[in-house]
């Protein structure tokens, strides 16, 4: 169950160089939306959408907030859309995070991959560590809104300039060393999703990862979005935005 | 008032608009949007004798008003569609047409067979698929085995059979009338344009395939002329398709010849396009007192 | 220090990219902004044994993301380009590409003997022009013809001999390799997509022609697709076009295989495209750490 | 001569229903211009440009003014862009209308073919006359301009709503009884221009038209734009972006 319309920015903040927060008032798409699920965003001009996860959504306001970094063409034409501006979305689409009441969440993002992060932390609340990593200070994003729900923020930079210095992957050895959790949820690149699956597995911990793929329709009727999983011991190619983003990290096969 | 029913090849059609195969599935992901039988029918995603998997990852690249896909006909066979896809569609009021692909003639024979007696309105017969290796554009691409294949087809089957066309080709014209000439009920066009996009950060093109089918707006006025070629030279009716994405489009290529419309990667654009183009196509009958869309085939005179 | 240099058929370009035949006339309209010695080449305005007066007008349609033209080789003929043309290019400081076309065989030969001696650097061959009845489209789509013109032009030139290939073919790697076992020094590609427009309010086709050549971005993968497929089948040089409008595009295009880029109807939008181009591709060696531009063609790694 | 670049809009009306006239701030064109000519204008998210005729010069202020119906969605899109914005044009182009000092010239306009009478009438101030002709009132434009030029004004409707009810063609024949002019300059629909052109030749008049025609590149390279003329009594193929889009209407084969 998705919407596609069009619907007005209440918000645009820039959270570092190029990346941009903006709010979006769509009630029947923020009531329907969990996290983890994404939209697919029109980007004046080019014939794809964007797709870009929601990164919280607020039931009550009836807004969704898109977080997003310019990285080609289309997401600079989105950067140019301000607040009172109407953007077309689809929303929203795919399967998000498992939320499990009163179990214990790690929430792992890397860089971009971290503002969906904010939804599903939320979500778990007090329960939720927050571990995230970027490049460097000049890219930290969204540390904020962790704190302010209660959820625990670890964060971790390349080059040491915030937080500490180093992976992610050795902030989420350290955390389940301290404090083995339920679930671990992640987002970020490839490689790092491997790692966090190794990671996951050999401590025995279930784990959901948040997949990329260049998509088309966005709810799975074009099948362009394929990415190799595992089923029933056979290799298939499931689709990112109808049988993801999110997987479990046992089902994906990293290359 | 509907002044958009049409008869194509005997069945009827409450509209001539149907989403192109592969890039609706089998309907079932945008009918929380709009019930199906606002639309004409629904060509559903290629289907093959066997389940396929398709190509790796990335399967899509933008270009400047269009796409380019590598899909590779990823389905789940055809009794798969039978059992599964077939009797939920079949309650959607809309008329179904079932695009297949074989790698040899023998399986678009076997699959043709499969489909006989079965609920589906017309057999869509791809020979133009650019994604795979075997059969799809290598039997599209030459007259004789393109007729072959339609006659092996035609053999086996008890509902009309269009056949679909490859623009990558000198003369779609000589294709058309040899698929013709060995009993196609109707043809559809065109199917993609092969194309290829490089990213120049890693030197590597985008498409994992390598090359892709480009759609989209872009490839509309080859559409369109291929239609009113084709259309000029067979006597069989024509399914017009390629970047139609408006009703104006939708307008063009009918008169430049096509009898039946289908609408494909604008449905990414606009998941309602379908829809707003049948709403579109009945106002301008009603704005121009034309009492059924079909007056308007083929009706462009040119100069 | 220029980074852009290419040698071409023996040819020395300051830089690699030429605005593209018939998109620029003989440059006269662009000097104004600015000099055409920042341009690699031209390749001048399709010319013809005899002047002629081209098709009746509309000869443009818009298309998204591009157009059609059936100018129909409007031209004033060899002679007045060699005594009127000619002369003025070559104060110019850039390289001359006399493109040129004929009805039959025999005139191909003749044009190219007219040239014989004359300061142009290169000749294009147009065996690909879809806007004209006799020779063009026809010659481009039939390997035999093909590499039959190519014989007789070479055979009557001292200049290196680019043949202009067509996209609306079957197998633009089988006319390629014709031309190319036939003497051709280079090939070029690819000429416009055969494509059509209809006013819907009119229901008549946009061009006086009915039909026209497609250009623009909206071809750009198309152009791509073919460049790699002929660049990797022949052993000659391959100068590249269809669509590219800006540095990026000449280095998608050089990475599948052009060592030579045409710009064509990129400059109607922006007159100051091969400039821009120019510059882009000097600041993209600059920023890589690229010597020569030449360095990238073909580099790009297939899957 | 001519300049291609980004300029500002320094003010948008709306004529009437769906005409508008923009003043553009490009003192180099402004300086190049002359009445007649045309400027290639870029209208966003379309490949090629729209050719719209330069309505009035103003030099000292160094703008340009065009007037511009909207016809399909190029000129929509055109129509969207406001004061302040930027509008990429290429001008001026082309080939104007003659100017004779002291002599006296009717401008002959119907409906869109109106605003290049302007600036032609202002250049032949008091010895001009301005005859208008518009399907209605409603569509009535740029009537104060040439009152405000000191040019007398003809007004005509096809409906007689505002002014005489008739044809521009019966009002040039009348005006040209009551003074003969030294020459004639018209725009307008092809039917018109022909008429005027017959009407001019029986009087014996010189007479200048300004003729449309599809256009790509604007300034004579590419050949697109033929209009059929006549030049030393052999048909040709002319260009309507650069050998006019002002003719004597002697060269014009009109079909
Ligand atoms: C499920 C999902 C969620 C995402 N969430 C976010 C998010 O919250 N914030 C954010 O900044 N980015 C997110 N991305 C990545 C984002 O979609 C791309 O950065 C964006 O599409 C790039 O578009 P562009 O026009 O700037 O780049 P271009 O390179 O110009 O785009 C060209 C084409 O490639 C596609 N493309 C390029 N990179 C990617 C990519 N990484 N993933 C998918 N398609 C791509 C584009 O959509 C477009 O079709 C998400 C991607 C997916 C699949
Ligand atoms: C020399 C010249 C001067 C002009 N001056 C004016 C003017 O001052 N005011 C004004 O309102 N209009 C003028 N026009 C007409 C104006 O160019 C068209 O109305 C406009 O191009 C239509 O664009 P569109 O996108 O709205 O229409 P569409 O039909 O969507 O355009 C599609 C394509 O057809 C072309 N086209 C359509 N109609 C015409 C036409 N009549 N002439 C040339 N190209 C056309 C467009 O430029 C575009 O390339 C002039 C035309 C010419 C040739
Ligand atoms: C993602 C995608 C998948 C496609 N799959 C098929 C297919 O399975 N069978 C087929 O005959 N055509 C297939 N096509 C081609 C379309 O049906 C249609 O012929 C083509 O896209 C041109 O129409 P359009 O420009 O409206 O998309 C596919 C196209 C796209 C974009
Ligand atoms: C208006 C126009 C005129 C053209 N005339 C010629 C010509 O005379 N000879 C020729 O070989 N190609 C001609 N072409 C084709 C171009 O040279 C080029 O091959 C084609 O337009 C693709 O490049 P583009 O997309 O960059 O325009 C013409 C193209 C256009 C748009
Ligand atoms: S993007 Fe179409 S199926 Fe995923
Ligand atoms: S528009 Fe190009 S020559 Fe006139």
């Amino acid at each position: 169950m998705y919407k596609q319309g069009k619907y007005q920015i209440v918000s645009k903040k820039t959270l570092a160089k190029g990346i941009f927060d903006i709010e979006v008032l769509c009630p029947d798409v923020a009531e329907l939306a969990e996290a983890g699920q994404f939209a697919q965003v029109a980007a004046e001009g080019f014939f794809l959408r964007r797709p870009i996860s929601i990164c919280d959504i607020d039931k009550d306001k009836g807004t969704i907030r898109l977080v997003f970094e310019i990285r080609g063409k289309g997401t600079e034409k989105l950067a140019e859309l301000n607040k009172g501006q109407l953007i077309d979305i689809i929303a929203p689409l795919g399967k998000g995070f498992k939320v499990m009441e009163g179990k214990k969440a790690i929430c792992v993002g890397g860089g971009i991959g971290v503002p969906p992060m904010v939804g599903i932390a939320k979500a778990y609340g007090k329960n939720a560590v927050a571990i995230s990593g970027f490049r460097n200070m000049a890219a930290v994003i969204l540390q904020e809104d962790f704190k302010a729900a209660g959820v625990e923020t670890i964060l971790w930079t390349d080059d040491g300039s915030a937080g500490r210095k180093g992976f992610v992957t050795d902030a989420l050895e350290e955390q389940i060393a301290k404090e083995k959790p339920d679930i671990i949820v992640a987002c970020g690149p490839m490689v790092m999703l491997k790692r966090i699956a190794d990671i996951a597995e050999k401590n025995g911990i279930e784990c959901q990862v948040s997949l990329e793929q260049r998509m088309a329709c966005g709810v799975g009727a074009c099948l362009v979005c394929a990415c190799r999983t595992v089923k029933d011991g056979k290799e298939i190619h499931s689709h990112v935005c109808k049988d993801g983003p999110v997987f479990d990290s046992k089902e994906v096969v990293f290359e | 008032m509907n002044r958009l029913n049409v008869n194509f090849c005997g069945v009827d059609f409450k509209n001539p608009i149907v989403p192109a195969s592969g890039t609706y599935g089998y309907g079932r992901e945008y009918e929380c949007l709009y019930p199906l039988s606002k639309l004409g029918g629904i060509s559903v995603k290629g289907t093959t004798l066997h389940r396929r998997e398709g190509n790796p990852a990335p399967r899509v690249a933008e270009t400047p008003s269009g796409m380019l896909n590598s899909v590779g006909l990823q389905n789940g066979g055809v009794d798969k569609f039978l059992s599964y896809e077939l009797p939920n569609l079949v309650t959607k009021d809309t008329r179904i047409i079932a695009n297949i692909a074989g790698s040899t003639i023998e399986e678009c024979a076997e699959l043709a067979a499969k489909l006989k007696g079965s609920d589906i309105d017309m057999i869509e017969l791809n020979i133009s698929c650019p994604n795979v290796k075997q059969g799809g554009a290598a039997f599209g691409t030459d007259c004789t085995i393109a007729g072959q294949v339609t006659k092996a087809v035609k053999d086996n089957s008890d509902k009309p059979v269009m056949v679909k066309l490859s623009p990558n080709v000198t003369s779609i014209v000589d294709i058309a009338k040899s698929v013709e000439a060995n009993g196609a009920d109707a043809v559809s066009l065109i199917n993609t344009l092969l194309g290829m996009r490089i990213d120049i950060n890693t030197g590597r093109p985008i498409l994992k395939n390598n090359v892709g089918g480009l759609s989209g707006p872009a490839v509309f006025p080859v559409a369109v002329r291929m239609v009113w070629q084709v259309a000029n030279a067979v006597n069989i009716p024509v399914c017009g398709m390629g970047g139609v994405s408006t009703w104006e489009d939708a307008v063009e290529i009918m008169m430049a010849g096509a009898s039946l419309v289908q609408v494909g990667a604008a449905i990414f654009n606009d998941p309602f396009a379908p829809v707003k183009i049948v709403d579109g196509l009945q106002k301008f009958c009603e704005d121009k007192g034309i009492n059924n869309i079909s007056e308007i085939v083929g009706t462009v005179k040119p100069w």
